[in-house]
């Protein structure tokens, strides 16, 4: 295929700030609706030239050496764009009309709109920083941005929410800059301290030489850091807050894009700390971590009774499996861990849509108060039925199997205990989203609580339509351009 | 190596350190936020002292940084929320006076035992700041999670950065100017942020102890 | 085999057939006779039975207006399941012409088929009684199945058969030996089963009409004509099979080992085996009281557990 | 690819019958019937060409295999292969879902024309495509695909379980089946997983090859897992929570399917798993087997003998029949370990067979059960009664079904227990005092169940078909059930019959798995007597049920035809005499719960029954001088759901409801956690010798 060279990485850089700076000045509604999405709409796009360069070059050209793209930012940039696409085509329907109950004014639906702009661009950064300081930088900026998105409604409880937000996720990110410091020491004490870098490309060079401890010690910090905004156990408690108090599209880039961008950072330190020789330490973080994040999550599932926070904590435990599968190692664990990010970015995101959607009809999150939805709101409630199947790992949707290939890494590299007590965890927390969708979705048609739902919901439909195939035809069909996407980034994760 | 000017920048370290010690145990909001303006000179010092004394000139501008942004913008902003919103005097903490002060020294020992062994750090010439620079990132986060205040968590937060770049500037000697100003920008921006929300809180609880933040559990 | 060889065959089986069906009310007879007399009456002549049966054969039937067809049909199916297990015994020849049907585990199921019915068509007319002599008889009959079962495989573990005719051919070969332990218990574990199958104290009374403790009677009260007349015929052939069962397992001597003439002095010998019999276990029906009904279970689990001791013996003598 | 074409084709054809059925019945109308019905027939056209198929592959012996590696699943992650495999033991469980799923298919068209009120159209098509998905399950030569099918066999059929949701009793056993069901799940994907990481092969074929060399450490793992499993699925105990719950709540027909066939797929896995791949193991795992399903035969006829409920009862005598196919399997293990294939293959031909008779006769039972329960509008049996006169061919079917369920000769459920019996019996020549010991006592439970059977199977025909109607909807019916259910129930009553006459018609298709599992020549079988009789050349045991039948055939005809000769008197009609009780009514019968009372009395250590008894002061709710009314009330305890399920839930709720605390609320306690989780990673700085002295 041919493709003009520009500078597509910067490009895509300059696409969701050049949106959000436009959508400032939209006139209307329906053009802040529409400019935003061609911000969204135009980046996806640019991912997929980027994609297909990373494919053909190994990494797409970058402007400066603060810059790499390779095919771990390609997996990353994939599941940002398909995911933002889909956040903002739902933000157009879930509040860009008068008509819609969470219905925003034109100036505040334009700094909304802006902001969500923004919080993409961060994400972006993330994806494509090479410079530690950079990525951390973009972390905070991820962390700023999106604050401000999670109290976007002003109200007691979403201010409580930001707040805690914000304070947990910089305190951690302190932390990660601390370590991200430590780092950039020990590389200095390989070469001397002119030699000192945060360039991942070089730190990679040197991984070998570098010291253990002052590595693990900066481990420490940056698992703590970004393990904060990743979501992990116990510092996850940021997450079920901020999720069910911002506006649902909000809600589904949290959980689907910046827990994978936070993971992303991680998996870079890996990759540096899986080529120094004998050690370990890192597996068993991811491990620790992982575990504890999977089941800590399956217990608050199993007694959770708010729809979004139930979807919150069940992204902490895939956050915990994506985890796990890194701690795995090895390639069909690396493998697992990326595709998994992938699907858990498409599930959780037509979660959030069909949910957000079913407690605006239903008039409540809270799932006890629901019922019979399938009998009222077929469509709604068969696409959350589908999802909420697909999210507990059910065949053959495509997260039963990443769940799969990162159970076969745990038998294959001996750890076996961990699997068990994954799939005990698993289970349980399968049993908890049936235990309350199923009285959520089944039962008789309920005589009142119903409203028609959504007067417009064609940008719904289409973000629905985005979603659908990754959620169902992935699990046993990987197109192979996406299949060598993530095998490429195995290797470059893998050190 | 130049012995006195190690001590120089020892002995402003130890100030960093003590700073940060007193503004634990310190129970008046006005002497910590002084506290937190005396602490962030030192640090600029620090740079500028680095810079110096081991010619690395991007240092002289980060000092800078430090000192217009943590000891005066900073400052400046906390004096001014707390005027504006009439944050009480008065430090609330969950733990007392006197097992915040043993907490320093825990924060403290903790910091030696862990930086303590690592090999490496023998070649740094001011690798005795890392213990301090830990301790004070200890001491920080001590500090946010004992303080009832959103805004003292606010200055928790900043003593914790400050503990950062301690680090930063005497062991790496800054980490490029690029980058510092990106975390300077950020910094900027979060207390920009924090401001818009307690105000924001002010307004909607009347209080800004986080305490009362308490409604979404489970 | 040839043709007179076939002919002789059938001509045992009609005879065995002939045997079993034609004796039964006359052993049953014989019981009641010694029953009466040791309880100093004269009692009813001993083929009096012939006699009730030809009065019930000339009867019509009243059935309940609340049966349906099962009371027709289930006598009949109760009683050919008897018919059916006849030939599984050898009575007249060793090895029995018909042996090749099948063994004692087939024995059992027939007698499980023909107790099945009787207690289903017991319901059908929707009387009280009826359905507790049902489910009295049912219960009994399935606590009951693990001894038999394993007085089963008791008697066939030396012989590695549980096909009658192997089992008695290995008795005939060990001579006096047959007698051993292990075939001592299995042969009361069977007196237990034989004397529960059959309805005899001291788990039913069979000259009782007392509801309270009434169980294969109660059964058959809505019964008359000659449905009455099969289940009454069928009592009295069950005694016969099983009587006839631990015969040719305990003293299986007197059976004609071909197909000669010496059928008709083994007739002789299994009608005096079959009467002898019934005489020791009419005076030992004598000795027992009714028993409480729920003391059945103690004897089930009794008669079981000396059926596996009876199995674990013949493991330490040794095959 | 190189495949043979005939099997293939056919099974081809069956999937894609499958598969429109399944589109039609969901994307039609729900409520409508012809859509209903267009499903059900494009069913009743797949379960014909895939038991064609599996015919064809039976007797002609070709095997075949076909896998596909997905799209993208390369090269790291060889286990994502799907494949199809058909050899004997595949070939024989299609040709069993094939064949009963036939009759209950024959049979949905008028159960869910007449009895199924609310969206027939998606009813069929689910049930469409759980027959796919249960066809699937045993066709998958991959483990990749087991597991995918094998999950999707378990959803769908939640979906039919709950087909009826409006109920919220309906949705709560659903749900605990679900639950149940998944953790099974997991269980049987730790087994397979396990066999392929280890064994290197994604193909079952490639996994047996290998399976020799593994770690038997391994294989035991395995071998827990497998059971835990498979044998949730097929409702062993304690396993077997789920089964009573979710069988009844399922429309009749799908009760049917589920206890009919789906349970037996929890067998194939067993007999893939732990037979076909493994080929046997250790002596404890036999003994394992043997003790488990000996209570399970126990405890599902005890249970069963409580129950009022006709599909409850029927669930738990699918534990119970589920117990003696897995006392089979036990024996079959014991005898392999011990070194007698040729014993093994006669335990597990008995097992196997008995897994077809208990298919037949399960499903029979259950549309029978489905036949009255829907005409006498409830399922408990003490409000039926005398159904036999208003429905005697549906009666005649489930007495059919009863007496072979029972055990009795000459229908099929005697022949697989006789096999049975003769594979106990021959411990004697073991050589060994405790496996004879322990498998004579496994004949004497044998014995006991099937007897226990008779007993709960008299008490359930009678008090649904025979004596009066205990209430007025009882009374009401008065028509048989729709023909279409009736001639289903007609194909397994014949069936029935003539798996018992002649048995060889199904022990010579599943001789040839039975031998290449254990490596033998067919355990029995020469063809000889009228009908072909059971040989059994190692024990000179035989059967000829043929003959018998023959006999028993002739006798009752004779009888019959003397019986009808005239009397002298005539044949009348007359009020039932009941000891000369003036015109006894409905009130006085023997319900189903007196009839079980002797059992739940003699067997109360187990039942350990709760009793309430109330007397009321006089002139409550029928006045009188001199009456009282009494209530009374016994229930009796579960202990398999009241000890182990009940707490091991309540444990787990609240440790939940006590981790949540953790998210207090207090953003200081979280801050904490940073601290806590600091200083432990510190720790674990010094465990790794990096940052300690």
């Amino acid at each position: 295929m041919y493709l003009p060279d520009l500078p597509w990485t910067l490009l895509l850089l300059l696409a969701p700030a050049a949106a959000a700076i436009a959508v400032q000045a939209a006139p209307s509604r329906g053009w802040a609706n529409g400019l935003s999405i061609a911000g969204a709409a135009v980046s996806l796009a640019i991912i997929f030239v980027t994609i297909s360069q990373i494919l053909t070059l190994g990494t797409a050209p970058v402007p400066s050496a603060e810059l790499n793209v390779d095919a771990l930012s390609g997996v990353l940039l994939l599941l940002l764009g398909v995911v933002g696409l889909a956040a903002v085509l739902y933000s157009v329907d879930y509040l860009g009309w008068e008509e819609s109950p969470h219905a925003l004014s034109l100036p505040r639906l334009r700094r909304y709109h802006s902001f969500l702009l923004l919080f993409l661009f961060t994400m972006f950064v993330v994806a494509e920083a090479n410079d530690l300081g950079l990525l951390w930088i973009a972390m905070e900026g991820t962390t700023l941005v999106s604050a401000v998105l999670v109290g976007f409604y002003h109200n007691r409880r979403s201010i409580e929410a930001s707040w805690k937000y914000l304070v947990i996720c910089s305190v951690g990110l302190v932390f990660a800059l601390f370590g991200t410091l430590l780092l950039y020491l020990a590389s200095g004490a390989v070469s001397g301290p002119s030699g000192a870098t945060l360039e991942w490309t070089r730190l990679m060079q040197v991984a070998p030489k570098l010291d253990p401890g002052l590595v693990r010690l900066a481990i420490v910090f940056l698992f703590i850091g970004y393990g904060t905004k990743a979501g992990l156990a116990p510092m996850h408690t940021w997450l079920p807050d901020a999720h069910s108090e911002s506006p649902t599209p909000v809600s589904a880039m949290l959980s689907a894009g910046l827990l994978k961008c936070a993971i992303f950072a991680l998996v870079r330190v890996n990759a540096i700390t899986s080529r120094m020789p004998g050690f370990t330490f890192t597996t068993w973080l991811f491990l620790g971590f992982g575990l504890l994040s999977v089941v800590l999550a399956s217990l608050f599932i199993l007694v959770q009774r708010d729809l979004k926070r139930l979807l919150a904590y069940s992204s902490v435990e895939h956050i915990g499996i994506i985890s796990i599968g890194i701690g795995f190692g090895g390639v069909l664990g690396l493998f697992g861990a990326f595709y998994h990010m992938i699907n858990h970015a498409a599930t959780k995101t037509l979660l959030f849509l069909t949910g957000g959607t079913l407690t605006i009809q239903a008039g409540t999150k809270d799932l006890e108060e629901i019922s019979g939805s399938l009998a009222a709101v077929p469509a709604t409630g068969g696409l959350l039925l589908l999802g909420v199947l697909a999210l507990a790992g059910v065949p053959p949707f495509s997260i039963f199997s990443s769940e799969f290939i990162i159970l076969t890494a745990g038998f294959t590299g001996g750890f076996w205990w961990a699997d068990v007590i994954l799939l005990f965890a698993l289970a349980i927390v399968f049993g908890g989203l049936l235990l309350h969708l199923s009285r959520a979705l089944f039962g008789p048609k309920p005589r009142v609580g119903f409203t028609s739902g959504f007067r417009r919901y064609v940008a719904t439909a289409v973000a629905i339509g985005l979603l659908l195939p990754i959620v169902l035809g992935l699990g046993v069909w990987l197109p192979n351009p996406l299949s060598q996407l993530l095998h490429a980034a195995v290797v470059v994760g893998g050190g | 190596m130049v012995a006195p000017g190690l001590l120089a920048l020892e002995l402003t370290a130890a100030v960093v350190l003590v700073s940060a010690w007193l503004s634990l145990v310190h129970r008046r909001l006005e002497a910590i936020i002084n506290l937190y303006l005396v602490q962030s000179a030192a640090v600029g010092l620090i740079a500028i002292l680095v810079a110096y004394l081991y010619s690395a000139p991007d240092l002289y501008l980060t000092g800078l940084l430090v000192l217009g942004l943590n000891a005066i913008i900073f400052p400046w902003i906390l004096h001014r929320i707390q005027r504006e919103i009439r944050v009480p005097n008065e430090i609330r903490m969950f733990v007392s006076v006197r097992l915040s002060a043993l907490a320093g020294l825990g924060c403290l020992l903790l910091a030696v035992a862990v930086v303590g062994p690592l090999t490496p750090l023998a070649e740094i010439p001011a690798a005795g700041l890392l213990p301090i620079s830990v301790a004070v990132v200890l001491m920080g986060l001590f500090m946010v999670s004992t303080r009832r205040k959103a805004f003292t968590q606010v200055v928790g937060m900043l003593v914790m950065e400050n503990g950062v770049f301690l680090a930063g500037v005497a062991l790496t000697y800054g980490l490029g100017i690029f980058l510092e100003l990106g975390v300077a920008a950020n910094l900027l921006i979060l207390a920009i942020v924090s401001r818009i929300f307690l105000y924001r809180m002010n307004d909607t609880f009347d209080t800004v102890d986080a305490d009362v933040l308490r409604s979404l559990e489970g | 085999m040839s043709l007179s060889s076939e002919l002789g065959i059938v001509g045992i089986i009609v005879l065995e057939f002939a045997l079993v069906l034609g004796i039964s009310p006359l052993l049953s007879g014989v019981i009641r006779k010694i029953k009466s007399r040791s309880q100093g009456r004269v009692g009813f002549p001993i083929f009096q039975s012939y006699r009730d049966l030809g009065k019930l054969f000339h009867k019509g039937s009243v059935y309940a207006e609340s049966a349906s067809a099962v009371t027709e049909w289930a006598p009949l199916i109760s009683f050919g399941a008897l018919i059916a297990a006849i030939p599984l015994v050898p009575w007249l020849v060793l090895p029995s012409p018909f042996g090749f049907a099948g063994d004692l585990i087939l024995f059992v199921g027939l007698l499980a088929l023909s107790r099945f019915m009787t207690a289903l068509a017991a319901l059908d007319a929707g009387s009280t009684f009826g359905g507790m002599g049902s489910t009295r008889d049912m219960w009994i009959g399935a606590l009951l199945e693990p001894a038999f079962l394993l007085t089963i495989f008791a008697w066939g573990a030396p012989s590695g058969s549980t096909g009658a005719s192997t089992i008695a051919l290995h008795s005939i070969s060990l001579g006096l030996a047959n007698f051993s332990p292990p075939m001592l218990l299995a042969t009361t574990a069977f007196v237990f089963v034989l004397f529960a199958e059959t309805g005899r104290l001291p788990f039913d009374n069979p000259a009782t009409h007392l509801e309270l403790t009434m169980i294969h009677e109660a059964m058959v009260l809505d019964y008359s004509g000659r449905e009455l007349l099969l289940i009454e015929w069928g009592k009295a052939v069950k005694f016969t099979l099983l009587t006839g069962l631990l015969l040719t397992v305990l003293l299986p001597w007197g059976l004609s080992l071909s197909l000669g003439i010496l059928v008709l002095l083994a007739i002789a010998v299994v009608v005096a085996k079959l009467l002898g019999a019934s005489v020791i276990i009419g005076a030992l029906e004598t000795r027992f009281a009714k028993l409480r009904l729920f003391r059945v279970v103690d004897f089930a689990a009794v008669a079981t557990v000396l059926a596996l001791g009876s199995i674990s013996l013949t493991y330490l003598v040794g095959v | 690819m190189n495949l043979p074409p005939g099997p293939l084709l056919l099974l081809g054809a069956a999937a894609s019958a499958y598969l429109i059925g399944v589109l039609a019945g969901l994307l039609g109308k729900a409520d409508s019937q012809g859509t209903a019905q267009v499903s059900l027939a494009f069913a009743l056209l797949g379960t014909v060409l895939g038991g064609t198929s599996a015919l064809f592959e039976l007797l002609g012996g070709s095997v075949f295999n076909w896998t596909y590696v997905p799209s993208g699943f390369t090269s790291p992650d060889s286990v994502m292969v799907i494949g199809i495999a058909m050899d004997p033991l595949s070939a024989f469980f299609v040709l069993l879902i094939s064949m009963v799923g036939f009759a209950i298919t024959l049979s949905s068209f008028g159960y869910l024309d007449k009895y199924v009120h609310e969206r027939p159209a998606t009813l069929a098509g689910f049930y469409a495509l759980f027959l796919f998905t249960l066809l699937t399950v045993v066709l998958a030569g991959t483990v990749f695909l087991f597991l995918i099918a094998w999950e999707a066999m378990t959803i769908v059929s939640y979906f039919l379980v709950v087909h009826e949701h409006a109920s919220p009793k309906v949705r709560r056993s659903g749900l605990f089946y679900l639950v149940i069901s998944h953790a099974a799940g997991a269980a049987v994907l730790t087994s397979l997983l396990l066999l392929a990481v280890y064994s290197g092969s994604p193909t079952f074929a490639g996994i047996a090859q290998a399976a020799s060399h593994l770690n038997p450490w391994v294989k035991s793992l395995v071998f827990v897992a497998a059971t835990l499993g498979f044998g949730t699925k097929a409702g062993l105990v304690p396993l077997h929570v789920w089964l009573p719950e979710a069988h009844p709540a399922a429309p009749s027909n799908v009760s049917a399917l589920m206890s009919g066939v789906m349970i037996k797929v929890g067998i194939y896995g067993i007999l893939r798993v732990v037979f076909q791949v493994m080929g046997g193991g250790p002596l404890w795992w036999g003994v394992l087997l043997l003790v488990m399903g000996a209570t399970s035969a126990l405890v599902g006829v005890l249970n069963a003998i409580a129950q009022h409920d006709i599909k409850r009862l029927l669930a738990f005598h699918s534990v119970e029949n589920i117990g003696i196919i897995f006392m089979a399997l036990g024996a079959s293990l014991i005898f392999l370990s011990l070194g007698f294939p040729l014993l093994a293959a006669l335990a597990l031909l008995a097992g196997m067979l008995h897994t077809v008779n208990h298919a037949l006769f399960k499903s029979l039972l259950f549309l029978g059960a489905g036949a009255v329960s829907g005409a006498a509008g409830t399922r408990d049996m003490e409000h039926m009664g005398g159904l036999a006169r208003a429905m005697p061919q549906t009666a005649l079917f489930f007495i059919v079904g009863a007496m072979a369920i029972s055990g009795l000769p000459p229908l099929n459920g005697f022949v697989s227990e006789w096999l049975l019996f003769q594979a106990f019996f021959a411990s004697f020549s073991t050589g060994s005092l405790a496996t004879e010991v322990l498998l004579t006592a496994a004949g004497g439970v044998l014995a006991l169940s099937t007897g226990l059977a008779g007993y709960c199977f008299v008490k359930a025909s009678g008090a649904i078909f025979l004596a009066r109607p205990r209430s007025s909807e009882a009374e009401r019916v008065s028509s048989d059930a729709p023909a279409t259910l009736r001639s289903g129930m007609a194909v397994l009553s014949i069936l029935c019959i003539l798996l018992g006459v002649v048995p060889l018609l199904a022990i010579e298709l599943i001789g040839r798995s039975v031998s290449e599992i254990t490596n033998t020549a067919s355990p029995t079988v020469s063809l000889g007597g009228v009908l072909g009789s059971l040989e059994l050349p190692s024990l000179s045991g035989n059967l000829d049920l043929g003959v018998i039948a023959l006999v028993l055939a002739a006798a009752i005809l004779v009888l019959w035809v003397v019986r009808r000769t005239r009397t002298a008197e005539k044949d009348r009609v007359s009020p039932a005499w009941d000891c000369g009780l003036d015109r006894p009514t409905s009130r006085m019968e023997y319900t189903p719960s007196g009839y079980a009372q002797p059992i739940l009395r003699i067997f109360a250590s187990y039942y350990a029954p709760t009793t309430l008894t109330e007397t009321s002061p006089r002139g409550g709710s029928r006045p009188g001088p001199l009456m009282k009314v009494s209530r009374f009330q016994s229930e009796i305890s579960y202990p398999w759901v009241e000890g182990f399920f009940d707490p091991l839930k309540q444990h787990v709720m609240d440790l939940a409801r006590r981790t949540s605390r953790l998210q207090s609320g207090r953003i200081h306690a979280y801050l904490a956690y940073f601290v806590l989780t600091l200083l432990v990673l510190l720790a674990a700085l010094w465990f790794f010798g990096g940052g300690g002295p």
